[in-house]
């Protein structure tokens, strides 16, 4: 049976990035496959992250770029692996190579083609916040710097009108309209799923009013409202109105009740919330509503402490689950119940809410294909050997990051590098042992 | 610092207070409580005086340990010694005391070890300028012994001295104390803990009163102080801007004899004689241009603002820089005066022998109190632009 | 002596002034744009210093006093720093300035290429004390009547009344000042080389063919060469070896002040400042039980013999060392004696021809007979 | 014989180079946006050397395949002793170009790369300022590639061994995960005995008490890992790939040399005082026990019972001990409290089990379904604003204000973890910083936390901080994975190039660079009296280089000289 040095990440995010690059470090060859048209994950979405309010970009662009360079590892973006056969040591893989209608080699992502192109439609990477052509990259910084065209929307590729826009306004002939699919079969030696997590769906929350109540926003939609590259450029304004918010309330724990675990990580970007807004509108009063503080480790309770009182006044309720948000004639009502139970009433322009960490949609459908047992709560089951192995159901397949279950970065980047660890254990000593 | 339950020895008394000096280190030599003396000597043509390390006791009758000028500055001879080791000997250095102050700058940067020495200072009233002692020795001599007895610096001396106000005990391990005392009487007082061990190693036994040396050391300090304020004030006036720092040195020929007697200036080449510091010669050509002309040789503001800023912070003003320039700028006042507002601001005190380390050498939460009010102030004005 | 046999120049003379007619030619030479900057001493009114000045813009040429009995710092060091840059100037230098930089353009500290080099015959320089004192002003009359009439005027530098060389040996034009200017028989430019006529062009005042006539300075040159007997008689102390040398050197401080503005102690980190001399521990114990007793810091008396043996032979004898002691020892005397005595054995004068090369960097077959 | 000269006459000697100055047109970014025909006439005519020959061209894309295969010809064709390359940012193409030269006999640090695109092109919208600033910039870029000096790898060779320091479950797992035939691993624990903290602890996860136990045994078998039991570290010399290290054994004081390559702090955590803390008094003889005293007693008899050798009726679990004084959370008490509750209602059913908490931290996977368990066990959870204990007498305020007064058979506290002992002395030893927490300071919070400042040290475990035994765990395979990337058996290590030399003729020893040397590249040769420079440590960050006063520090490719002439160059 062949051991082969060759590894399959699967997710490009954090963890994903992390794991290829020690794996290609001890110079294994490392297929890193990732859906959308860029690598960076959840991270690059938010401006800057907790504890020390480090620019997320500053942190990451120089990881995508190393992965990017690194001859060891060959990135397959807007791919996704459709099949996983085998075993430990010797699994084979087919892989989907959605068309780009993009050449990743000529285009140098002039962004001359986004202009021209007639078709607008919402960004979902930008959180629905903004609208983009249908030849778009996700965001600016994107890396790689080179555009997609989504075959949904594009007139010519569903065949409504012979537009060619992209096409004239393109210098280097980068653009090709009838790319299309490629199918790669490769064989690994271990499989290693980075496919990361998403947040709750807030509008199955009623008494919170997402979706219905303009001025309450789920966390990513903030982050992107704050970061300096996303939709308003990072000014604050409410939608709509357009008008600055003079008071927010953030409400923690929203979808906990329902999922039955904590997510670990919103109390501190509730905090980190709380810093963005003080610091973007000195005038604010924000307001930070929670019935359980989880800030766990060596350094995240001081940046807690910096917070609180300073840039938010802390109002503890005791069942965070009956907390209710509705519309009053100047903006928003927020009634909770105080330590002894009775309602209290908060009137705020914004809400934001603090939501749980979910598996991604794409989760089950890539469990079928890994072949691996999903644990209770939908994120994919390590095997509980006791010692936080990160080997998945099935032997040779690990998982690291969100995809395992909510965490922050550092605790995906060590199980990235402790999936790693793993993999060069069984891999090394495989190729050795031959 | 003279702390009050301090106790001293009473040294039998000699013909000058320089000669009690002498009679003690030779009985501490016969007793074998040290290898060497470092003390100055006259040279052969008479006209000045050098450091000269000495073992033999016969030697010792040629010494003059309070002596009348300064050629060399003792922290250089300190260092010349030790700067690569204590050494096994045991030596007494007897000096002024900015010049055992200076060896304390410099322990602190690893270019004197003071671990077998003993550091001894005694009451200075002054020193003769360099010049005007070379030019008449004699002359000079008669000077100095009017300063030992009136405790106060005259118009021969250097300009520092008239306003110095570490002239007495500061931090060595021993010293010899005179100024304002009854004729010829002199006091031997411990200022360390190594001091103490070696008096009484040599069995003296500590328990004169200084009390009445201590008020009459304070009385000339408080007068020292005064001129101190008239003089920096008057420094002040000269250096209120640019033109005022470029007409006190208009004279400056570049030949850095001021960062060559300096104790403090221990780099073996100087930055600004360095080849980086050199100016590419059409950079140069082209600069002169902007301006229709410049002055050769160039950087000279440069040097002397670029030396303060590297050793303000432990100028000990001595005033060797100012005796050794040859068109006489007054180059120490103008060292003092900015050396006493740096060190006021990290409230470091130079040559101090507790082992506070160089300001610049560490890193305090809070500091410069000062600076953060004048940062504050700044942000204040400078309206918020986000 | 020899005086030197001078060949028929193209000159003229001059009606007024030395230094303004050499002003007047910088500031010919500046206006036609023929070079890009000119050096020359300047004087500065407001506090009455004077100061080497490289001068770009013909207008600033009002303070420049080109011919003046001031030397602040040795125009030939400085010129090492500038004169490799691709601008052409024009420079006036005293004669030892000019000697000093050919010595330096011998060990490749700058070059000629770009420099018209003006000089004058000199009468000597004040030492800095007066000079910081202000006193030039009320000595200039006097020191001119002296040098006219071919005297040796008063407290002047020691090394400059015994300087033999006041008349410049290669310089692309040279002004006769000593001598000749003030005695109404008015003085002379000469133009001594290609360069000079090229540069010179259109300058001022018809040519004429002349020979310079060294024996009008035969007065001049007694008189020096007098002094000069005084000036080195005197530093022979009572006997040569360690005692001589100790009562000549003994209070030095060791500022080193003499090495760094001499203009021939051109090394960046001067060996007696190095790692070289810095002595470690049982190096002091053992010399202390030899000998009872040693100087500290040490080889303060080393550091003038081996300044000697470095440049001496190629000492110009330009007296700054001597100014910048801050003890007043005759470096200056001993140096230029000492340098002398040792070019006369391979019969090299510092500064006489750049193409002549330096004793110490050349192996001769036949050489120092008289010693072997 | 002729007379010959010693050294030729100085004028013929000058410095012949040729320099290619290349510029990228780089589509419409440059091309579009700068008259790059001016530039290139201009450059041309460049007067600034005589001694120099400029060729200058401009090509389409540089980074492009065959725009890299058009510049190896150019370098091998022209024979070029410099190269200046007018592009993007170094960031993007500096080590495409850097290869480029390493093809050719061009040394790559006689190379630079000036970014015309970021800094001019993409930020100037007038065309002809952007071109001026460019044409200022590459001309800056020659005269400092002209005082360039050339650079080489000095690849070093490593020793593959790593010695763990702490014999805990952390120090135990890297071990297991490093030793292999090609790489031993020295596992040193100070007292007389592995396991450590953990070896008491059941574990949350059911079979996580004998994971601790069977990696015992397997360290013990394991021929590759040599166990120096009760012996500590003495000195720590050298850098990764190199660290000479000395151990002393505590029981005959005798030191053993041993070398190795990487080094893997496991040194564990101890637990808080809560004596420190002036909410909880008591003595030895009250009921009150430590969390690890009641572990040890479910893992060693089973049971837990109070000094009179009865079984408690009613016990307090206080969470937070100490969490106010540490000002962190140790983030899995409340998990382990909630396991001994259900110890403590399984050994008597009927017991009264009420935890006083400040704040439920619930991160880990199965906690709140521990906690929904033990609720249901009929546990109290009571969150409290304010707690005091006199012995078992516990006081408490909620949070809705009410005060409460409660005494118990037991009293169980959960300490927050703290530092081990000897974590300062250890740290002085591998020169690595603490945190504000008194912790091991990780050299990046997010993307690196088993690193150090010190290149080839790690940390992990509770040594990096307080976690729990999964986490430590992890933590091990992760610092594993980092050493088995970066000392490959056999392979040669290639430390930074561009690093900072110190002359010796100029340094006098004062060591204001031993301060400010963040990695522990200098250290100071008492014989000879001044500080030098480890080459193999430094990473030419240039921290010492501002530090010296008299310019003894040069960083080579960064010398004073070299910015100062790309400076006046550009602003000519």
């Amino acid at each position: 049976m062949p051991q082969t040095g060759n590894i399959l990440v699967i997710g490009a995010g954090i963890a994903g990035m992390k794991a290829s690059l020690m794996l290609a470090g001890a110079s294994n060859k490392v297929y890193l496959v990732e859906k959308l048209p860029i690598i960076g994950g959840k991270v690059i979405k938010n401006e800057e992250s907790f504890p020390n309010l480090e620019c997320s970009t500053c942190m990451v662009a120089p990881i995508q770029q190393d992965v990017l360079q690194n001859p060891n590892i060959e990135t397959l973006t807007y791919s996704v692996v459709e099949k996983i056969e085998g075993s430990a040591g010797d699994f084979s893989v087919v892989i989907r190579k959605k068309a780009r209608y993009v050449s990743l080699t000529d285009c140098i992502g002039c962004g001359m083609c986004y202009e021209p192109c007639p078709v607008s439609l919402k960004n979902e990477w930008e959180e629905n916040l903004i609208d983009r052509k249908a030849i778009y990259v996700p965001c600016s910084g994107s890396l790689p710097n080179v555009p997609v065209i989504d075959s949904e929307h594009c007139l010519k590729l569903l065949g409504k009108e012979e537009c060619n826009l992209c096409v004239e306004s393109c210098a280097f002939e980068a653009i090709n309209l009838d790319d299309s699919d490629e199918v790669m079969e490769i064989k690994v030696g271990a499989v290693i799923l980075a496919t990361g997590s998403a947040t709750i769906d807030l509008s199955t929350l009623p008494n919170l009013g997402y979706g219905t109540l303009p001025g309450v926003y789920a966390p990513m939609e903030f982050e992107r409202l704050f970061a300096s590259n996303g939709p308003t450029l990072g000014e604050i304004v409410l939608r709509g109105s357009e008008k600055i918010p003079e008071s927010i309330a953030v409400i923690h724990c929203a979808g906990r009740k329902e999922k039955k675990y904590c997510s670990a990580v919103c109390c501190m970007y509730s905090f980190k919330f709380a810093r963005f807004l003080k610091h973007k509108i000195p005038s604010a009063h924000v307001f930070n509503i929670y019935s359980d503080i989880c800030v766990p480790g060596k350094s995240y309770q001081s940046f807690y402490k910096s917070v609180d009182g300073a840039d938010t006044e802390m109002l503890y309720t005791s069942s965070i689950e009956d907390v209710k948000v509705s519309e009053n004639e100047s903006g928003l009502k927020v009634a909770y119940p105080d330590a002894a139970g009775a309602m209290e009433e908060l009137n705020v322009d914004m809400v934001i809410l603090a939501a749980a960490l979910v598996p991604g949609d794409d989760a089950a459908p890539l469990a079928e294909v890994a072949g691996v047992d999903l644990d209770s709560r939908g994120f994919i089951a390590t095997v509980l050997d006791g010692s936080g192995s990160m080997e998945t159901s099935r032997r040779g397949v690990f998982v690291a990051g969100t995809a395992e279950g909510p965490k922050d970065i550092q605790n995906s980047v060590i199980q990235a590098e402790s999936a790693a660890g793993q993999v060069m254990g069984i891999v090394t000593s495989g190729v050795s042992g031959s | 610092m003279t702390d009050t339950e301090r106790k001293g020895a009473v040294l039998p008394v000699a013909k000058e207070p320089g000669d009690t000096v002498l009679d003690f280190l030779r009985m501490a030599m016969t007793k074998e409580a040290a290898d060497a003396v470092i003390l100055p000597m006259k040279v052969p043509s008479g006209d000045s005086y050098a450091w000269i390390l000495m073992n033999d006791i016969s030697l010792l009758d040629d010494a003059v340990p309070i002596v009348p000028t300064m050629p060399v500055q003792g922290a250089k001879a300190l260092r010349s010694l030790t700067r690569k080791g204590p050494g096994n000997l045991k030596v007494i250095a007897v000096m002024r005391p900015c010049e055992i102050r200076a060896a304390m700058e410099l322990s602190k940067l690893g270019q004197v070890h003071s671990e077998n020495l003993i550091l001894a200072t005694y009451d200075c009233p002054g020193a003769v300028q360099l010049q005007k002692y070379v030019d008449d020795p004699a002359g000079g001599d008669e000077r100095f012994s009017g300063m030992l007895k009136k405790g106060n610096p005259d118009d021969s001396a250097k300009s520092v001295c008239h306003y110095c106000e570490n002239f007495s005990i500061f931090d060595s391990d021993i010293h010899f104390g005179y100024l304002g005392l009854s004729e010829k009487e002199v006091l031997l007082v411990p200022g360390s803990g190594k001091g103490t061990e070696f008096l009484e190693e040599l069995g003296l036994d500590l328990k004169k009163d200084l009390s009445s040396w201590e008020k009459g050391i304070e009385e000339i300090r408080a007068d020292r102080v005064k001129t101190r304020k008239n003089s920096f004030e008057e420094t002040e006036i000269q250096l209120r801007d640019i033109d005022g720092l470029l007409s006190v040195f208009a004279n400056c020929i570049g030949c850095h004899n001021c960062q060559s007697a300096c104790p403090i200036c221990y780099c073996r080449l100087c930055y600004f004689d360095s080849e980086t510091a050199e100016q590419d010669p059409d950079a140069l050509i082209t600069a002169a241009e902007k301006r229709g002309g410049i002055s050769l040789p160039v950087d000279r503001i440069m040097f002397h603002t670029g030396r303060m800023a590297h050793m303000s912070l432990s100028c000990v003003s001595c005033g060797q820089c100012s005796d050794a320039c040859p068109v006489s700028i007054p180059v120490a006042d103008v060292f003092s005066y900015v050396a006493d507002q740096t060190q006021n601001t990290f409230e470091y005190i130079a040559g101090l022998n507790d082992g506070d380390p160089l300001p610049l050498r560490q890193f305090r939460k809070a500091e410069l109190p000062g600076v953060h009010e004048l940062v504050k102030d700044a942000d204040a004005e400078v309206p918020s632009h986000e | 002596m020899l005086m030197r046999r001078y060949h028929l120049m193209s000159s003229i003379t001059i009606d007024t002034s030395a230094s303004r007619k050499i002003k007047e030619l910088l500031k010919f030479l500046l206006e036609s744009g023929k070079i890009d900057a000119a050096v020359t001493m300047r004087k500065i009114p407001e506090n009455n210093s004077y100061d080497l000045a490289l001068i770009t813009n013909a207008s600033n040429l009002d303070e420049a006093v080109p011919v003046v009995p001031v030397m602040t710092v040795n125009a030939g060091q400085v010129l090492s720093s500038i004169s490799t840059s691709g601008k052409k100037m024009a420079v006036v230098l005293k004669p030892c300035e000019l000697r000093a930089f050919v010595e330096l353009v011998k060990r490749e500290q700058g070059s000629f290429e770009n420099l018209l080099t003006i000089s004058h015959t000199c009468g000597g320089v004040f030492p800095l004390e007066l000079v910081e004192k202000g006193q030039i002003e009320e000595l200039l009359p006097k020191y001119e009547k002296n040098v006219s009439k071919g005297e040796v005027p008063a407290n002047t530098r020691d090394t400059c009344r015994a300087c033999e060389h006041f008349i410049p040996m290669n310089a692309d034009i040279t002004v006769s000042v000593a001598g000749e200017c003030e005695s109404g028989k008015g003085c002379m430019m000469y133009f001594n080389t290609e360069k000079a006529e090229k540069f010179t062009e259109g300058f001022a005042g018809e040519r004429s063919e002349q020979k310079f006539d060294p024996s009008v300075l035969q007065k001049t040159l007694d008189a020096r060469l007098a002094e000069k007997e005084k000036l080195f008689s005197s530093t022979k102390k009572d006997g040569p070896g360690l005692d001589g040398l100790l009562d000549l050197f003994g209070k030095c401080v060791g500022c080193h002040g003499c090495s760094n503005v001499c203009p021939i102690c051109y090394c960046l980190l001067c060996d007696f400042e190095s790692a070289n001399f810095d002595y470690n521990l049982p190096y002091f114990e053992e010399h202390l039980s030899r000998r009872g007793a040693l100087r500290l810091p040490p080889d303060t008396i080393f550091f003038h013999l081996g300044r000697l043996t470095h440049m001496s032979f190629s000492c110009v004898g330009c007296g700054m060392c001597s100014d910048v002691c801050p003890v007043g020892i005759p470096v200056a005397a001993v140096f230029k004696k000492t340098g002398e005595k040792t070019a006369a054995i391979f019969d090299y004068v510092p500064g006489r021809d750049v193409e002549e090369s330096i004793p110490v960097m050349v192996y001769k077959e036949e050489e120092l007979s008289d010693i072997g | 014989m002729k007379d010959f000269e010693m050294r030729e006459s100085g004028q013929d000697k000058k410095l012949r180079a040729k320099v290619g100055v290349y510029v990228c047109e780089c589509g419409p970014n440059i091309a579009g946006k700068v008259d790059l025909d001016k530039i290139l006439a201009d450059l041309s005519e460049l007067d600034d050397y005589q001694d120099v020959e400029l060729v200058v061209k401009k090509y389409g894309f540089l980074c492009s395949g065959p725009g890299k295969e058009f510049l190896e010809e150019e370098i091998k064709s022209n024979g070029f002793t410099h190269l200046v390359v007018g592009a993007c940012s170094p960031r993007d193409h500096d080590s495409t170009f850097m290869s480029i030269c390493e093809k050719t006999d061009l040394n790559p640090y006689l190379y630079r790369i000036i970014n015309i695109r970021e800094h001019c092109t993409w930020v100037i919208d007038d065309k002809e300022k952007a071109t001026e600033k460019a044409f200022s910039y590459i001309r800056g870029g020659i005269a400092r590639v002209l005082r360039q000096s050339e650079l080489f790898e000095k690849p070093l060779d490593i020793n593959p061994d790593v010695l763990v320091i702490g014999g805990g479950i952390s120090g135990m797992e890297a071990a297991l995960s490093l030793s292999g035939e090609d790489r031993r691993v020295f596992l040193v624990e100070k007292t007389d005995r592995l396991g450590g903290v953990s070896i008491d602890l059941s574990g949350l996860l059911p079979g996580q008490g004998e994971v601790v136990k069977k990696k015992m045994e397997s360290v013990t078998e394991d021929k590759n890992i040599r166990l120096f039991l009760n012996t500590r570290v003495e000195t720590v010399i050298g850098f990764l790939g190199n660290f000479e290290i000395e151990l002393v054994s505590k029981e005959n004081a005798e030191t053993t040399e041993i070398m190795a390559g990487a080094i893997v702090v496991a040194t564990g955590s101890e637990l808080f005082e809560p004596a420190n803390s002036d909410n909880y008094s008591y003595s030895e003889s009250d009921e009150v026990y430590t969390s690890i005293s009641i572990e040890k007693m479910f893992s060693g008899e089973g049971e837990a019972k109070l000094r009179s050798g009865m079984k408690p009726s009613s016990v307090a679990l206080i969470h937070c001990v100490g969490r106010e004084e540490k000002n962190y959370c140790s983030g899995i008490c409340c998990s382990y409290m909630m396991k001994l509750a259900g110890f403590f209602k399984n050994q008597s059913p009927d017991i009264q089990v009420t935890e006083f908490y400040r704040d439920l931290c619930l991160p880990q996977k199965d906690d709140q379904e521990r906690y929904n368990e033990a609720e249901a066990d009929g546990v109290t959870f009571i969150r409290i604003k304010d707690i005091s204990t006199k012995g078992t007498d516990v006081s408490f305020e909620k949070m809705n204000g009410e005060k409460g007064e409660q005494s118990f058979d037991m009293v169980v506290l959960a300490p927050a973890m703290e530092p081990s002992a000897d974590t300062e002395e250890l740290a002085d030893l591998l020169t690595v910083p603490l945190d504000e927490s008194g912790f091991f300071q990780e050299v990046h919070k997010m993307t690196n936390p088993v690193g150090t400042s010190t290149d080839g040290v790690f940390i992990v475990g509770t040594a990096h901080g307080p976690k729990g035994v999964s986490d430590s765990m992890q933590f091990a395979r992760a610092s594993a994975g980092q050493i088995l990337t970066r000392l490959i058996p056999g392979e040669k290590l290639i430390p930074e190039v561009k690093v900072t030399e110190i002359l010796e003729a100029y340094c006098t020893g004062c060591g204001n660079c031993l301060d400010v040397c963040v990695y522990g590249a200098i250290y100071s040769d008492d014989s000879r009296g001044i500080s030098v420079v480890n080459e193999a440590v430094c990473r030419g960050c240039g921290n010492c280089f501002g530090s010296c006063p008299s310019g003894a520090l040069r960083t080579k490719h960064f010398t004073n000289t070299q910015l100062y002439r790309e400076v006046d160059e550009a602003l000519r």
